[in-house]
C-alpha cells in the first residue's frame, strides 16, 4: 500500500520568543479534505502555530511541509500562492477599502477580470453582505468584518483554509451560518479551525487537536476530547488563573 | 516673440541687440519722470543672510544718495529688492521677475557663486545688465556681467607672501568644500610655490562641519609654519574657537581670505581672532576720508549695523560704477551703458579708486593687508590699483565679446 | 604614541558631542514617537541662552550648565502645551509642525538678535600630550556627556517618573494602567528632552559659531543617529553615537572631512539595513 | 457620491486643466508663464511623492534624490548630446534605476516606517555631499562639468524632438510642463484604477493581509517606488528646462522637507492635493520674499504651524468632505420618500478613490 502524503505536516515545529517557548516540538499532520479543530486555552500557541504555517513567523526549529513541499520560513505571499488561506483572530482586512474591493483583491490574483467579478458576486452572496458591497469595511461592525475576512479567504479559493476563532463575536444565527459554510467548504477543501466555543466545535468537528503550553496535549475524535478530564482541567485551570 | 535662451548665449550680444524681443523694447516707452528701476537680489534670511543684510543697507544708502542728488539723467531711482532666502531656486525665480515683470534696468545681486551662476543666464537671455559685487574665485567672462569684488589674484597674491615673511615656508591649507574654497586653495598653493614655499596638506570641509578636533590634530602632526584658511560660514568659525581652546593660538599664525568678511572679529573672543592676517578690498577701520564718511552715513541710518566689510563697500561702489556708466552713456540703453563702462570708468568710493577693466569686466582696485588686533582690523599695508590679473589670463571681452562662461583658471600653466 | 592618544581623544570627543546632541532627541523620539525637526533649533536656543547669559555677566559655567537647559526646557514646555500635544500619534503632522516651528524659531531669533552673535570665549585652557596640544574643554565635554548619561540613566532607572516613562516606552497604554495621566508624562518628557538638548547647545556654544541657522548642521545627523540607535534611550543612543562618532572622526582623520561624512552616512544606511530596529532593538532589548 | 459622479468630476477637472494650460499664454505675461512653468515642474515632483506615499505607503524623506538625479542626468546628457530628446529619457531612466537599486535594498530588507525615511534622507545627504565636492575639472562627464556647489549653469533647454536647432519658446515650455503634469496625473489615475493600482493600495492598507492573499508586498512597493523615482526624475528635467541651471542644493534637506509640506497641506492620499499644495506654497514663498518687513522664515513657519493645527487633513480632503457632506444632504432629501441607503455607505469615501 502506497502511503498518500498528508496535505500538511509539521515536524518538531518550535518557536521561541526570547526565553519563552510558544511552540515546542509540534508534530502535526492533516490529510487532504480533512476538517480539524484546534482548541486550547489562550497562550497555548495556536495563533503562533497559524503564523508559522502562513509564513508570518519563521520557526526557530522544525519543518513544515505542504503537499510534500517545504514551506517553513517562506514568505507569506508564496505560501498563499501555494494555496493556504487564513482568517486571523482579529479581523485583518483592508479597512480603507469597500467590501467588494476586499473580496475582489482576493479573487483577482489568479483569474481573469470576468471570472473574478463572478467569484466576488458569489462570495458576497455567500457571506450575505451583498447589500453592503459598497460600504467601507472600516466602518462595519466587528462581526461584519469577520464575514468580510471569511469572504476574502473564500474568494482566494485556497486548498487549505485556516480559521482562527471564526465564531467569536457572532450571533447564534451567524454562528450557525458559519458552521454551515464550513461544512460546505469542507466538501472540497481542507480546514483547520481554532475555536473556544464548544457548542460550535460540536457542530463542526470530527477530529480535535488540543494545544497546551505550546505542545499537542491530545488528539482524538470530538467526543473523546470533550470527555477528557485533562482538557477540562486545562480550560478550568486557565479560568482559575484568570 | 520671446527669444530662445541658447540663441542668446551663442550669438554675440551686440548682434542680438537687434533681435530684442518686444517685451524688452517696450522698456523705453517710459516717460522721463518714471523712475529708473534698480533690481537687487540678496539673501536677507537663511544661512547667507549674515552677508546679505549689510549689502542691502549699502544698496539702499546708495540709491538714496543718488536720489538726493537729483537722480540719474533727471530721473529718480527706484530700488526693487527681493529676499532670496538663501535659496537658489528663488534666485532664478526673482531674476525672471526682475527681468520680465519689473523690467528693471540693472540688477545688482547674488552672493554665493552658485547664486550668480543660476541667475547670470537669465539676465543674458532677457538682456538685463548685471552687477555681481562680491569677492569670489574669479573667471567669469560675460559681456553682460560686471564683477566688482576682489578675486584671488588681488588678495591672495599679497596675503601669502606677507604671511610667509612673518612665519615660514611650510603652509597647511584649510578651505570650504565648494568652488570658492577649492579654487582659492589652488591660488594659495600657487603663491606659496611662487614664493619658494611648500604646501603640506590641503583639507576641504563641507559647510556644515563644526568639529575640527581631528583637523587640529592633523595640523599639529604636520607641523606647518603657517595656516592658510578659506573656511566659510558660521559653522566654520568653530575652527578658530577650537584652535584657540586647544592652546594653539600664537603657536602657528593664521592667514585667511574669508575670516572677517562678515563680522567674525566682533563675534568671537578677542583672543580667538587676534593676529589673524587678512587681505580685502575694504575694512571699516580704513581711515581715508571717503571710508570714514561712508561708515558714518551707514551707522547714522542703521545704528545697529554689523561690521561693514568689503561686501558692503563693493556693493555700494558697484551701484555707483553703474551710475557713472549711465551718466557717461547719457542713456539707459544697455549696450550704450556697457560700452561706457568698458571705456574705463573710475569711481572714488570708500575703498579708494575703483576702475572697471573693460577687457575682463572686473575691477582694478586697492587691496589692504591687515591683521586683527583687539577685535579690529589693523591695516598694515596698502596696495594701490591691483589688477584682476587672474581673470585677465583667460578672459578678453574686447577680442571675444561673445564669450560667456566662468573659466576655471588653469593655475599650473 | 602621543599621536594615537590624541586621535583616540578626538574620536571619544566626537562620540561624546554626538551623544550629547542626540540624547534629547532620543528621549523625545524614543518615548513619544515624535520626530522633532526643530531639534537643531533647540540646540541653537541653548547656545544663545548660554551666550546671552554669559555676556550679561553670569558665570560662564552657570550659563552653560544651568541657564541653557532651564531656558530651553521651559521653552519645550511651552511648545509641548501649545503645539506638540495636539500631534501625538500623528508622526507626519508632528514633523510638519516641528519643521514649521524650526523656521519660526530661526526667524524669531534673527529678528531679535540679528544674523550673528557675539560668542563667549572657551573656558579652560589647553594641555599637551607629547607634541600635541588639545583643550581641557574636550575633556569637559566628555565629562558632561558621561554625567548626562548617568543622570538620565538614574532618572529612568530609579525614579517613579523613570519607571512610568519606561513603561510608556514599552507600551503607551501602560501609563493609564499605572494610574498616571499620560499627558503629564508626555509634557515632562518633552521638556526634559528639550532641556537636555539645550544643555548640549549650551556646552557646545564656546566651541561653535553662533548663528540662528547653526541648528541645521545638527538635525540630520542627530536624527540618523537616534534612529540607528533604536528605541532604547541610553544604550541605543550611546552605541549609535559611539559607532558613528568613531567612524566619522576616523574617516575624517585618515581621509578628509567630506569622506568622513559620506562614510558616516553610508555606515548608517548599512546599519539600518542590517538592524532595522536599530542597535538597541537587536542587542539591548528591554534596556533603557 | 457615486462612482460615476466621481469619474465624471475627474474627467471634467482634467478637461478644465487642459483648457487652462492651453489658454494660459493668452492671459499671462511672460513672467507669470515662467513662474507657472516652475510651479508645474515642482508639482510633478510633488505628485511623485504624493503617489508613493499616499498610495504606496512609502514615506520617503528623500524624494529630492530622484528629482536631483533626474535634473543632473538631464543636464549632463543635454550638454553632451546637444539634443534634449535623449536627455529627457536619461532623466527618467537614471533615477528609476537608482530607485530600483535603493528600493531592492530597503524593501527586501523589510525596512519600513521611519527607518525607510531615514535611509532615503541619508541617501539624499550623501548625494548632496558628493555633488558638492565635484568642483574640479576632473569631475567632467563627456563635455559636461559637474561644477560642485556652483552647479551647472546654462544647460540647454528643451528642443523639438530630435531637432536641437528648434529650441522651445517659453510658451512651448509651458505647454510641455503643464501637459506633462496633466499627463502624469491622468496616467496615475488610470494606474490606480488598474489591477496593479488596486493591489498597491491594498498593500498600503494592510501589508500582512495582502501577503496572506498571495501578493508580494516587496515587489508591489518596489514598482511603486521605481515609478515614483521615474516621475520625480521627469520633474527634475522639467525643472532644469525652466531655470537652465542645476546645483547640489537640489538635494538639500530643506527641499525634501518642503515636498512633504506640500503634500500635507494639499492632502495625503489624493493626487490633486500635492499639486494644490505645491502651487500654494511655492507662490507663498515667492511672495514672502517680496516683502521686507518680516523675516521670511518667520512668516512661513507660522503659516505651517497654523495649518497643521487647523487643517490637519489637508486642503483637498477637507474640501472633499465638505462637498460630500453637502451632496449627501441633497441626495438624502431627494430620496426621502424612497428607500434610503444606510448612512455608513454614503458618508465615507474609499481610500484612494478621491
Amino acid at each position: 500500500m502506497t502511503k498518500i502524503p498528508p496535505l500538511l505536516e509539521t515536524r518538531n515545529l518550535t518557536m521561541r520568543f526570547g526565553g519563552v517557548l510558544a511552540n515546542d516540538g509540534v508534530n502535526f499532520s492533516l490529510g487532504e479534505m480533512e476538517l480539524r479543530c484546534l482548541i486550547g486555552p489562550n497562550g497555548a500557541g495556536k495563533s503562533t502555530f497559524f503564523k508559522m504555517l502562513t509564513g508570518q513567523l519563521t520557526p526557530s526549529e522544525g519543518t513544515i511541509r505542504f503537499r510534500d513541499h517545504p514551506i517553513d520560513g517562506h514568505p507569506s505571499h508564496e505560501i498563499a500562492r501555494l494555496g493556504i488561506g487564513i482568517k486571523t483572530q482579529i479581523p485583518n482586512v483592508f479597512n480603507g477599502l469597500s467590501v467588494r474591493e476586499n473580496i475582489w483583491l482576493a479573487a483577482q490574483r489568479k483569474t481573469t477580470r470576468n471570472a473574478a467579478r463572478q467569484i466576488v458576486d458569489e462570495v458576497l452572496e455567500r457571506i450575505m453582505l451583498k447589500d453592503l458591497a459598497g460600504a467601507i469595511v472600516g466602518q462595519l461592525s466587528h462581526g461584519q468584518r469577520q464575514w468580510v475576512e471569511i469572504g476574502t479567504v473564500l474568494a482566494a479559493e485556497p486548498e487549505l483554509i485556516l480559521l482562527d476563532e471564526p465564531a467569536a463575536g457572532m450571533t447564534d444565527e451567524e454562528t450557525e451560518r458559519t458552521a454551515e459554510i464550513i461544512h460546505e467548504i469542507n466538501k472540497t477543501r481542507a480546514l483547520i479551525v481554532v475555536e473556544h466555543d464548544m457548542e460550535f466545535i460540536k457542530m463542526i468537528a470530527k477530529t480535535v487537536t488540543v494545544f497546551h503550553q505550546g505542545r499537542i496535549m491530545l488528539e482524538d475524535n470530538v467526543e473523546a476530547v470533550l470527555a477528557d478530564s485533562r482538557v477540562r482541567d486545562v480550560y478550568l485551570g486557565k479560568k482559575v488563573a484568570a | 516673440m520671446p527669444i530662445s535662451r541658447r540663441k542668446f548665449i551663442k550669438t554675440s550680444l551686440s548682434a542680438t541687440a537687434a533681435l530684442a524681443s518686444p517685451a524688452i523694447s517696450t522698456r523705453y516707452a517710459f516717460g522721463s519722470d518714471d523712475p529708473i528701476k534698480v533690481g537687487s537680489l540678496l539673501d536677507q534670511s537663511g544661512a547667507i543672510a549674515s552677508s546679505g543684510v549689510t549689502m542691502v543697507t549699502a544698496m539702499e544708502q546708495g540709491v538714496a544718495e543718488i536720489n538726493e542728488a537729483g537722480g540719474l539723467l533727471g530721473r529718480p531711482l527706484q530700488l526693487i529688492q527681493y529676499d532670496t532666502q538663501s535659496n537658489i531656486q528663488l534666485y532664478s525665480q526673482y531674476a525672471q521677475q526682475l527681468a520680465l515683470k519689473d523690467r528693471v534696468d540693472v540688477v545688482h545681486g547674488g552672493i554665493t557663486s552658485a547664486s550668480r551662476e543660476a541667475i547670470r543666464p537669465t539676465f543674458d537671455r532677457f538682456q538685463v545688465l548685471y552687477f555681481y559685487n562680491v569677492l569670489y574665485e574669479g573667471g567669469v567672462c560675460d559681456r553682460n556681467t560686471f564683477c566688482t569684488g576682489t578675486t584671488p589674484a588681488q588678495t591672495v597674491e599679497k596675503l601669502v607672501p606677507y604671511a610667509m615673511k612673518n612665519s615660514g615656508k611650510k603652509a597647511y591649507i584649510l578651505a570650504a568644500d565648494y568652488n570658492y574654497g577649492q579654487i582659492t586653495a589652488k591660488w594659495m598653493t600657487k603663491y606659496m610655490q611662487d614664493n619658494g614655499g611648500e604646501v603640506l596638506s590641503v583639507d576641504f570641509f563641507p559647510l556644515d562641519v563644526t568639529n575640527f578636533g581631528p583637523t587640529i590634530s592633523k595640523i599639529q602632526a604636520a607641523k606647518p609654519d603657517l595656516i592658510l584658511s578659506a573656511l566659510v560660514g558660521g559653522n566654520h568659525v568653530s575652527f578658530y574657537r577650537q584652535w584657540e581652546s586647544a592652546g594653539m593660538k600664537g603657536q602657528i599664525p593664521i592667514a585667511s581670505t574669508t575670516f572677517g568678511l562678515v563680522n567674525e572679529p566682533s563675534t568671537v573672543d578677542a583672543s580667538v581672532s587676534a593676529d589673524i592676517y587678512g587681505c580685502y578690498g575694504y575694512y571699516e577701520e580704513l581711515d581715508t576720508p571717503e571710508s570714514q564718511a561712508f561708515v558714518q552715513k551707514l551707522k547714522k541710518r542703521w545704528p545697529d549695523i554689523p561690521y561693514i566689510s568689503e561686501l558692503t563697500a563693493a556693493n555700494y561702489e558697484g551701484l555707483f560704477l553703474w551710475a557713472e556708466g549711465v551718466k557717461k552713456a547719457g542713456s539707459l540703453d544697455r549696450m550704450a551703458v556697457i560700452e561706457a563702462l568698458e571705456s574705463g570708468i573710475t569711481y572714488k568710493g570708500p575703498s579708494g579708486d575703483v576702475t572697471l577693466d573693460g577687457v575682463t569686466h572686473h575691477t582694478t582696485r586697492n587691496a589692504y593687508l591687515a591683521q586683527v588686533k583687539d577685535r579690529k582690523w589693523n591695516v598694515l599695508e596698502t596696495f594701490k590699483a591691483v589688477q584682476p590679473s587672474d581673470t585677465a589670463m583667460v578672459c578678453n571681452l574686447k577680442d571675444n565679446p561673445r564669450d560667456n562662461q566662468q573659466y576655471v583658471i588653469d593655475i599650473d600653466s | 604614541m602621543d599621536l594615537a592618544a590624541i586621535v583616540a581623544l578626538n574620536v571619544v570627543n566626537g562620540a561624546a558631542s554626538l551623544f550629547l546632541l542626540c540624547l534629547g532627541l532620543a528621549i523625545i523620539f524614543g518615548m513619544m514617537r515624535i520626530i522633532n525637526l526643530a531639534h537643531g533649533e533647540f540646540v541653537m536656543l541653548g547656545a544663545y541662552a548660554a551666550v546671552i547669559a554669559a555676556n550679561a555677566g553670569i558665570n560662564i559655567w552657570i550659563s552653560m550648565l544651568v541657564v541653557a537647559p532651564l531656558v530651553v526646557g521651559l521653552f519645550g514646555l511651552v511648545v509641548e502645551r501649545c503645539l506638540v500635544r495636539f500631534l501625538y500619534g500623528r508622526l507626519v503632522d508632528s514633523m510638519l509642525a516641528t519643521w514649521g516651528l524650526s523656521l519660526l524659531i530661526i526667524g524669531l531669533t534673527t529678528t531679535i538678535f540679528g544674523n550673528t552673535m557675539q560668542g563667549v570665549p572657551t573656558p579652560l585652557g589647553g594641555f599637551a600630550i607629547g607634541n600635541y596640544r588639545t583643550s581641557w574643554y574636550t575633556l569637559f565635554l566628555l565629562a558632561v556627556a558621561l554625567g548626562m548619561m548617568a543622570i538620565v540613566y538614574a532618572v529612568l532607572r530609579y525614579t517613579r517618573f523613570g519607571l512610568i516613562a519606561r513603561a510608556v516606552m514599552q507600551n503607551p497604554d501602560m501609563a493609564a494602567v499605572l494610574g498616571v495621566n499620560p499627558a503629564h508624562i508626555y509634557m515632562a518628557t518633552f521638556s526634559l528632552g528639550a532641556a537636555v538638548t539645550g544643555l548640549a547647545g549650551g556646552v557646545l556654544a564656546p566651541v561653535s559659531g553662533i548663528t540662528p541657522v547653526m541648528g541645521s548642521a545638527y538635525v540630520a545627523k542627530a536624527f540618523i543617529t537616534v534612529v540607528g540607535g533604536g528605541a532604547a534611550i541610553i544604550s541605543g543612543t550611546l552605541s549609535a553615537s559611539g559607532l558613528f562618532g568613531f567612524i566619522n572622526q576616523l574617516g575624517a582623520y585618515f581621509t578628509t572631512p567630506v569622506y568622513g561624512e559620506v562614510i558616516l552616512f553610508l555606515s548608517a544606511i548599512v546599519l539600518i539595513r542590517i538592524l532595522p530596529q536599530g542597535i538597541s532593538g537587536r542587542f539591548f532589548k528591554g534596556t533603557v | 457620491m457615486s462612482d460615476t459622479v466621481k469619474l465624471s468630476a475627474q474627467i471634467a477637472a482634467v478637461l478644465v486643466a487642459c483648457i487652462v494650460v492651453a489658454v494660459m499664454p493668452l492671459y499671462a505675461d511672460l513672467f507669470q508663464l515662467m513662474q507657472f512653468t516652475l510651479f508645474a515642474s515642482m508639482a510633478v515632483l510633488a505628485l511623485s511623492l504624493g503617489f508613493i506615499w499616499g498610495f504606496g505607503g512609502i514615506l520617503c524623506f528623500g524624494q529630492t534624490a530622484f528629482f536631483g538625479l533626474g535634473a543632473y542626468a538631464y543636464a549632463v546628457a543635454a550638454i553632451n548630446y546637444g539634443d534634449s530628446t535623449p536627455a529627457i529619457l536619461c532623466a527618467v531612466i537614471v533615477p528609476a534605476l537608482f530607485a530600483l537599486a535603493l528600493g531592492y535594498f530597503v524593501f527586501y530588507g523589510r525596512i519600513s516606517d521611519v527607518y525607510l525615511g531615514v535611509i532615503t534622507l541619508t541617501v539624499t545627504l550623501i548625494l548632496f555631499n558628493v555633488f558638492n565636492s565635484t568642483a574640479g575639472d576632473e569631475y567632467t562627464i563627456g563635455t559636461a562639468r559637474l561644477g560642485g556647489f556652483n552647479g551647472m549653469p546654462a544647460v540647454p533647454t528643451f528642443n523639438m524632438p530630435f531637432d536641437p536647432t528648434a529650441i522651445l519658446y517659453p510658451e512651448d515650455s509651458w505647454y510641455v510642463t503643464g501637459g506633462a503634469l496633466i499627463a502624469i496625473y491622468v496616467g496615475l489615475r488610470l494606474l490606480l484604477r488598474s489591477r496593479f493600482g488596486r493591489v498597491a493600495i491594498a498593500v498600503r492598507e494592510n501589508e500582512t493581509r495582502a501577503a496572506l492573499l498571495g501578493y508580494d508586498p516587496r515587489v508591489v512597493k518596489l514598482w511603486v517606488f521605481v515609478l515614483g523615482g521615474a516621475i520625480a526624475g521627469m520633474g527634475g528635467a522639467l525643472y532644469v528646462n525652466w531655470g537652465a541651471f542645476v546645483g547640489p542644493t537640489i538635494f538639500a534637506l530643506s527641499l525634501s522637507a518642503e515636498i512633504i509640506i506640500w503634500i500635507c497641506i494639499g492632502g495625503l492620499g489624493t493626487l490633486i492635493g500635492p499639486i494644490v499644495g505645491c502651487f500654494l506654497i511655492q507662490y507663498l514663498v515667492s511672495q514672502i520674499g517680496s516683502q521686507q518687513s518680516f523675516n521670511s522664515n518667520l512668516v512661513l513657519g507660522a503659516i505651517l504651524i497654523v495649518f497643521v493645527l487647523l487643517l490637519p487633513q489637508g486642503l483637498v480632503p477637507t474640501l472633499r468632505n465638505l462637498v460630500a457632506a453637502g451632496w449627501y444632504r441633497v441626495s438624502e432629501r431627494r430620496r426621502e420618500t424612497g428607500h434610503g441607503q444606510s448612512r455608513q455607505m454614503t458618508a465615507g469615501q474609499p481610500v484612494g478613490a478621491e
